[in-house]
């Protein structure tokens, strides 16, 4: 036969009336916690389209949604990420999960030329990929905060605590700890925090002895860890007699199941927030606020909300708005709508193409810190801990619930 | 100062690998078996402590319930898989021209490694756990300037009991003489009046025992997923081979100095005590390629 | 003859605490065979690792037709024409018969001699196949070779690549009294081709009948070494490996094996010992 | 009556009959010696009597008790002992240790550690060495002391002087005549003829795996018995 | 030695002994060859244009799962080495291929072939260390190498450290093209791999390589090179491993170590060699097939797809030691590598020359 190269029958097909949307989401792996609400989001997603049509340049689409499993690995988010396009035909993929999963998906897109929609990484590990400079992308785009803002947010939370100013960091050997060892500490300095960092550990360590040694007279502990080794190091912290003052850990504390793995130890710890039930915000799409969004999962689930879940809801949210602008599910037009596009979602106002100190392609949240509370008077089956927003000054329209308290 | 406290914290490692090389020790040992599955199913005996303390066994009372269950599960696993998969290896001397022949044993272990991790996966997803253990898991015993943990400190303790226990009975016992006869030959044993078909059983249910009983520490110490056996399997035959084969106090010494490699190559670079570790690994292959208390056996 | 093919000159081995060899030194010529006798654990077989280069001696030389061999590998030596039998025979179970001779028709000696076409390595391997009287099994699995079958093996494998010196380690061990002649034929006709023999073998009535010098190895050093009437008269040699034997053996010293299938009734009484 | 007695036993390995419908009997005491050539199916006969080659058919029956199907360890338990070809010492056990893995089948009898040094002074000398660095020799009797120690009905031997240095020889031969003169049964399986024919109550000589000859010891001519399996050698080519 | 091509599979030749007739293969061996051909021609001009562009994208993850497969075979069917650690060098192909794409600029063919040199080069070196081991030993032994390896690109600021690299000489390229690029150039390495294998167990250093996975020492006491012949399969397997690794790499758009150097590679090798039938050059063409057959069938099962290969690597183990290869297909060559040997009429013999 002849013919086209690859022009064997796609399922679905390329411009009947379906938004065929691709979403690679973490649910298992080291990383699952990342993906835990994407799910709920993603059948919640489904049931309010199927009841609510898209209108694309006046014609009813229905909405498909193709969820696909990376299971913590970047090899297989990209190959399922090539899955969701070259086999399934998805007009564009959306990705929310740390830098290792959200890359080789844009990766995939760039290289077949479909819309991509990521979030949840910051912007630094996902725009930087090789050297200093960010990488120029085309089909990709981005949505979520930077480093400048969460040194910020944690230069704040330390200033509420007196300590002798001198930081201990836990950086992985992953693209979130290369972001972070590298920026870090030049942007802490200028708050006067030293930044003490021995060098990258791989993920999946056993033994901290040597940072914990070297840790020692450090009263504020800084780190991006995996949710897995921050269990470890803090048990072996424990078990070594390491006590920082604060510690502000990125990435594992931001799931209450991951502070209450830690049983009593947890409390206090603070972390970055990048989304609050308390913060004034409704989902352009089925105008919930965040506050019924969060109580919506709460009740369905019976799990205790999590960060994830209100960026999970925007970039649905964003991809509707896009492909109305764009009028049209074809990629140039729904990229080149993207990169101008405004719409105010549940987790803020996001952007492109108006921030210059950014990539093109990259749209900035808004940020907040946190501290997690042994919440005293709950019973059996309530939430051990809270997320109390400490930290405001870079979004003061989120509401704090209090001080920085010191550990111990 | 610091290099004390890695050499410390890196013999206490060391007593968890040396206690998960035990079993591995043995079935390599006693059967020439490399058990592929080795990580995998101290991994297995970790969830099913953690299922049953989460049914509300204390922690003490599912150790008690997983190590029987564990020797039973040997017991089986050599009666059914591994047994016929030596057979095979006797098979190709006498005319098979192709198979797997001496790698059958390897092989089987491999897909019993593979469907499990697998499996488990399946059944407990690949998010990580950790055995709840109280306080104990965070709890430190101030040591002069040093602190010490208290449950890699129990680790240790119970990697040398066990060693010593198994080595003993080894040495000194009837059926632990009958086991190393059967390991130079085992057609010879038949001979003598031992079943080797049994006597490999009974070795292999009690390695077993002990990857279950190091199972379960990993599993309070470590978080672990299913994929964690494979890093559990690498460490253990560090162990193992730096040890020596045939020697268990070799295997204790093979832990130890893997795990002091690890610390102290951490203590000089944090981000390379693993490293460390294989590097050490190898320089001994290739100085004492019999590892450092091998057996003399000449052939 | 004078020209010496083998000259070993104080070879000595040890492992561990036991020695194997200590000050050993000999030399074979090419068309004469030597006799290698010596109680269990002597080091016979050691020395002949030693000779072929399958083991490394700790001290002392190998020379081999006037060129020092001693620090070359195996494979070296078999390509410079040393081949030999192993004592537990070791065939390449994956090959046929035809093809483990094969082996040793295409590699030793080739690159030394120049690689003739491949003809001549198959002609080679079938003719070492018929001189042991193997042509029946030549397709084989060699894996599925009784234990005879299996000597024999070692014997084609090693004639196969065109041997200057020829190292055998026990070929007749376990063989009957109808088998023996034909394996003391086989090697009468190799020395008598010009090969160098060394031969190790307990049967010694098959030994004496064609070797035309006996060494005796005891405890690694060598206790006699010689024409073998003498050497089997020798009193240290009757002490450390005879025994009571002896009078049988020397009997048999004097009487060639006899073909027992030609004149079955004619042996004399006591031509095994 | 017979201690050991096979019937009609047939044993193949794949396709290769090896021991083809072979009736063999043993009386208490008596020596019986096995000829034949290479390949006549001695050894395999031996593995059929002693459990570790199982016939595909035929009975073995030990006082009278069929014991055809059971493993070799339990033959071993009820009074059958091999001494294989090829010694089989486990070589990382020590002398001691080999020896008293003849005890493991716990039968009771003469045969004690005491007695096996008394028959072998030089195994009792060297009894802390490893058995693999032995010398032939002594492996050979520490397997003849080793299946002594299991204190068997009947003792079966295949080939014990293989490969030895004719001292060596002499001295096991020896050892086998006090060890059957002390009343255990003996089945000896030899390739040399007058070692066999002095040491052996009665001869038994196999060809192809078949009785070709069956007599008496005394006064049996050599010759006689080397027809018998001089009838499979080929002619030199 | 006579080249395998100046002697087709199946006739007979003639010999400098007269009558002596040795025949390689039969006619099983022309039609086997012949399906394979047309195999062969199929998936080159009619598959391309019958699918999708997924469907060629997981063709040339079948393409490298028959280049790893053959690879393996031949170091441990053939060479007697069984690596646990091959994934070094599918990780090294891999960084290979986007380094000399990205940073040296090679056009992709050429960087894919020059990332298999390089694969060689490094296990070259490599060898000298891991030869040190046998056994049980060498397994362990090459998987903590590959461990080390992976360690030390984390390390490597240049290789992208823990986070990896991403290919970016495709960007901006049409998708077709590449895909098609790609799916012609994997298939004609396979087709390569397996042909260069086949063509060296044919000749007299595969019997050389046979007879030293036999029996070293016995081999070397032939004047077969062991050394020199095991390091040549080391060398030519690992070469081929990163080939592979090329190949996953040029259609995953990136590595990272974890996944690159994942020992789950080796793991599919020996899978696909041991369901296959070790020691066959059909085999792991065959193990390939069902591994991907597998995968792409049992993927909506997630997981369960290797619980199912698993359970399915132990029951060939156990119950069809040959491969499925052997258990079809018995006394069945596609690729006959054995010598049968015929005295057709008795003649003069040429003499042997011993004693030169
Ligand atoms: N690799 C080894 N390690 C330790 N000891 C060894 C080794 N190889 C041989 N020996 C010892 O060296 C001695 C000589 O062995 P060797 O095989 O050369 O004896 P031999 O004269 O051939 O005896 P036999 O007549 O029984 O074959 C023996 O005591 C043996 O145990
Ligand atoms: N394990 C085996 N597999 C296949 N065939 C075998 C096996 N063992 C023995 N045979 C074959 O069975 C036949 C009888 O062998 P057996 O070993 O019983 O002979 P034997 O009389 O003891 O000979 P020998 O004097 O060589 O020891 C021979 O043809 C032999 O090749
Ligand atoms: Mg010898
Ligand atoms: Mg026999």
């Amino acid at each position: 036969g002849c013919g086209e190269v690859g022009g064997g029958p796609v399922g679905g097909g390329g411009d009947d009336d379906v938004l065929k949307i691709g979403f690679v989401s973490t649910e298992t792996g080291p990383s699952a916690l990342f993906g835990e609400a994407n799910t709920y989001v993603i059948e919640a997603m489904e049931q309010w389209f199927a009841g609510n049509p898209v209108t694309i340049d006046g014609t009813e689409h229905t909405v498909e949604i193709i969820a696909k499993d990376s299971q913590s690995s970047s090899a297989r988010a990209g190959e399922v990420a090539a899955e969701l396009i070259n086999s399934d035909g998805v007009d564009l993929v959306l990705t929310s999960s740390t830098p290792d999963i959200t890359n080789p998906v844009s990766e995939q897109c760039e290289a077949n030329s479909v819309p991509c929609i990521s979030t949840v990484a910051p912007w630094q590990p996902f725009a930087i990929r090789e050297g200093d400079e960010p990488a120029d992308l085309k089909y990709s785009y981005h949505a979520f905060w930077g480093l400048e803002d969460v040194s910020a947010v944690y230069a704040d939370m330390w200033g509420q605590v007196d300590t002798n100013q001198k930081a201990a960091g836990l950086f992985p050997n992953d693209p979130d700890g290369q972001a972070w060892s590298a920026n870090f500490p030049a942007l802490t300095a200028d708050t006067g925090v030293t930044i003490d960092d021995p060098g990258l550990y791989p993920n999946g360590t056993q033994d901290f002895s040597a940072q914990l040694s070297a840790f020692k007279d450090r009263d504020i502990l800084v780190g991006v860890p995996i949710p897995p080794d921050f269990t470890t190091f803090w048990q072996q912290a424990g078990q070594q007699g390491y006590q920082p003052k604060v510690a502000t850990i990125g990435k594992a504390l931001l799931f209450p199941s991951a502070v209450e793995a830690l049983g009593n130890a947890g409390d206090g710890l603070t972390s970055e927030v990048w989304w609050h039930p308390t913060a004034p915000f409704t989902s352009s799409l089925t105008g919930q606020t965040a506050q019924e969004l969060a109580d919506q999962y709460e009740a369905d689930t019976g799990k205790q909300w999590t960060q994830p879940l209100g960026f999970a809801e925007a970039l649905f949210e964003i991809t509707v708005a896009a492909v109305e602008e764009a009028g049209s599910t074809e990629p140039e037009a729904i990229t080149e709508a993207l990169s101008t596009l405004e719409v105010s979602t549940v987790v803020g106002d996001v952007a492109w193409g108006v921030d210059d100190s950014v990539p093109p392609y990259v749209a900035k949240t808004p940020l907040v810190g946190g501290q997690w509370r042994l919440d005293e008077g709950t019973g059996e089956d309530e939430n051990p801990y809270e997320l109390v927003v400490v930290s405001n000054e870079l979004a003061p329209e989120i509401p704090t619930g209090g001080e920085v308290e010191p550990l111990r | 100062m610091d290099w004390l406290n890695a050499g410390v914290q890196g013999v206490l490692l060391g007593g968890q690998y040396a206690l998960l090389a035990c079993g591995l020790s043995l079935i390599f040992g006693v059967m020439r078996i490399v058990n592929l599955a080795h990580g995998v199913l101290a991994v297995l005996a970790a969830y099913l402590s953690l299922v049953l303390v989460q049914r509300g066994l204390p922690l003490w009372l599912s150790i008690v319930v997983v190590v029987p269950v564990f020797a039973a599960l040997g017991y089986a696993v050599q009666r059914g898989l591994f047994n016929p998969a030596l057979a095979q290896i006797g098979g190709r001397a006498h005319g098979g021209a192709r198979g797997a022949g001496e790698l059958a044993p390897l092989l089987v272990s491999f897909g019993v490694a593979v469907a499990l991790t697998n499996l488990l996966q399946v059944v407990f997803s690949a998010d990580t756990r950790k055995i709840p253990t109280g306080g104990l898991a965070s709890a430190g015993l101030p040591l002069g300037d040093l602190s010490v943990g208290v449950l890699p400190l129990i680790t240790l303790a119970v990697a040398v009991t066990v060693i010593a226990a198994v080595q003993l009975f080894l040495a000194r016992t009837t059926t632990g003489r009958a086991m190393r006869a059967v390991a130079d030959d085992a057609g010879a044993a038949a001979m003598m009046g031992v079943d080797p078909k049994h006597m490999y059983a009974v070795a292999t249910a009690l390695a077993f025992a002990t990857l279950a009983l190091a199972g379960v520490f990993v599993g309070m110490s470590t978080q672990f997923s299913p994929g964690y056996g494979d890093l559990v399997l690498l460490f253990a035959f560090e162990a193992v081979i730096i040890g020596g084969l045939g020697s268990l106090w070799g295997t204790l010494a093979g832990g130890v100095v893997l795990g002091l490699a690890q610390t102290i190559g951490a203590q000089i670079d944090p981000q390379s005590g693993v490293l460390a570790g294989h590097l050490v690994f190898l320089a001994v292959l290739v100085v004492r390629p019999g590892g450092l208390m091998p057996r003399r056996v000449p052939a | 003859m004078s020209d010496t093919v083998l000259r070993v000159t104080g070879v000595a081995k040890r492992f561990g605490h036991v020695v194997t060899a200590r000050d050993v030194s000999f030399e074979v010529a090419a068309g004469e065979a030597l006799g290698l006798v010596g109680p269990n654990g002597a080091g016979k077989t050691t020395l002949l690792d030693i000779v072929a280069g399958t083991q490394r001696a700790d001290a002392g030389t190998v020379v081999l037709d006037g060129r020092d061999v001693t620090r070359l590998a195996a494979a070296a030596r078999a390509d410079r024409g040393i081949a030999r039998s192993y004592q537990v025979p070791r065939p390449f179970s994956g090959l046929t018969v035809y093809e483990n001779v094969l082996v040793g028709a295409s590699f030793a000696g080739q690159r030394h001699v120049g690689s003739g076409p491949a003809g001549d390595a198959r002609a080679q391997a079938w003719h070492a196949l018929e001189v042991t009287g193997m042509t029946d099994v030549a397709n084989t699995p060699s894996g599925s070779l009784r234990l005879l079958d299996r000597k024999r093996l070692e014997v084609a494998r090693a004639l196969a690549t065109g041997p200057r010196l020829l190292l055998l380690d026990e070929i007749a061990g376990g063989l009957t009294d109808g088998e023996l002649p034909q394996v003391v034929q086989l090697v009468r006709r190799l020395r008598d081709d010009g090969v160098a023999v060394v031969w190790i073998e307990h049967v010694l009535h098959a030994l004496l009948d064609v070797v035309d010098r006996l060494m005796c190895l005891a405890g690694g050093e060598v206790v006699a070494q010689g024409d073998p009437h003498d050497v089997i008269r020798s009193p240290e040699v009757v002490e450390v490996y005879l025994g009571s034997t002896v009078d049988a053996v020397q009997d048999l010293a004097q009487d060639p094996v006899h073909d027992p299938v030609h004149d079955p009734a004619d042996r004399p009484a006591g031509e095994t010992a | 009556m017979s201690v050991l007695e096979g019937a009609t036993l047939e044993v193949r390995y794949g396709d290769l009959t090896a021991v083809d419908g072979v009736d063999l009997s043993l009386t208490e005491g008596e020596t019986l010696a096995v000829l034949g050539a290479n390949g006549a199916g001695k050894s395999t006969l031996l593995a059929a009597l002693a459990g570790t080659h199982l016939p595909t058919s035929g009975t073995v029956l030990l006082d009278g008790d069929p014991v055809t199907r059971l493993p070799a360890h339990r033959r071993v338990r009820r009074g059958i002992a091999l001494v294989p070809e090829g010694r089989r010492i486990f070589g990382s056990l020590t002398v001691e240790e080999n020896l008293l893995m003849g005890r493991f089948p716990k039968r009771g009898g003469p045969w004690d550690l005491r007695a096996v040094y008394d028959l072998f002074p030089l195994v009792a000398e060297m009894k802390d060495r490893r058995g693999g660095v032995l010398s032939g020799g002594q492996q050979q009797a520490v397997a003849i002391g080793r299946a002594l120690l299991t204190n068997p009905r009947v003792l079966l031997l295949d080939e014990v002087s293989l490969g030895l240095a004719p001292t060596v020889v002499a001295q096991l031969y020896d050892a086998v005549r006090r060890i059957t003169a002390e009343g255990t049964t003996a089945l000896v399986v030899e390739q040399d003829l007058d070692q066999a024919l002095r040491v052996a109550d009665r001869v038994q000589c196999l060809l192809g795996g078949r009785t070709v000859l069956e007599a008496p010891a005394a006064g049996l001519d050599r010759n006689t018995v080397a027809d018998a399996y001089f009838g499979i050698t080929t002619p030199p080519s | 030695m006579t080249g395998p091509a100046a002697e087709p599979s199946t006739s007979p030749t003639a010999l400098a002994a007269p009558g002596l007739t040795v025949t390689r293969g039969g006619r099983g061996s022309w039609v086997g060859g012949g399906a394979m051909l047309l195999v062969v021609v199929l998936l080159a001009a009619v598959v391309p244009y019958a699918v999708t562009l997924g469907a060629l994208s997981s063709l040339v993850m079948l393409f490298a799962l028959v280049i790893l497969g053959t690879t393996w075979n031949l170091l441990a069917g053939y060479g007697g080495m069984v690596s646990v650690g091959q994934q070094a060098y599918v990780g090294v192909g891999g960084y290979a291929l986007i380094q000399l794409a990205d940073a040296v600029g090679a056009p992709p063919w050429a960087a894919v072939l020059a990332a298999g040199l390089v694969g060689a080069a490094i296990a070259l070196p490599t060898s000298y260390l891991v030869f040190r081991l046998a056994g049980g030993y060498f397994a362990i032994g090459t998987w903590v190498v590959a461990e080390v390896f992976r360690l030390v690109t984390m390390q490597i600021d240049g290789l992208g450290g823990g986070a990896g690299l991403s290919l970016s000489a495709f960007r901006g390229t049409d998708r077709v093209e590449r895909v098609a690029f790609v799916y012609w150039f994997a298939l004609a390495l396979m087709v390569a791999v397996v042909l260069g294998t086949y063509l060296l167990m044919r000749s007299r250093v595969g019997l050389g390589l046979t007879a030293i996975r036999d029996d070293r020492v016995a081999a070397s006491s032939l004047g077969v090179a062991v050394d020199r012949g095991r390091r040549l399969v080391y060398v030519a397997g690992s070469a081929g491993a990163a080939l592979a690794g090329a190949l996953i790499a040029l259609s995953t758009l990136g590595v990272t170590p974890g996944s690159i150097y994942s020992v789950n590679w080796t793991a599919a090798m020996i899978f696909i060699v041991v369901v296959g039938g070790i020691g066959t050059i059909e085999g792991p063409i065959v193990g390939a097939v069902l591994y991907w057959v597998l995968q792409q069938a049992l993927a909506p099962l997630g997981t369960w797809y290797l619980v199912v290969l698993g359970a399915v690597a132990v029951a060939v183990v156990l119950l069809a030691p040959g491969g499925l290869w052997g258990l079809l297909a018995a006394r069945y060559q596609v690729f006959p590598t054995t010598h049968h040997v015929r005295r057709l009429a008795v003649g003069a013999i040429v003499a042997p020359k011993t004693g030169r």
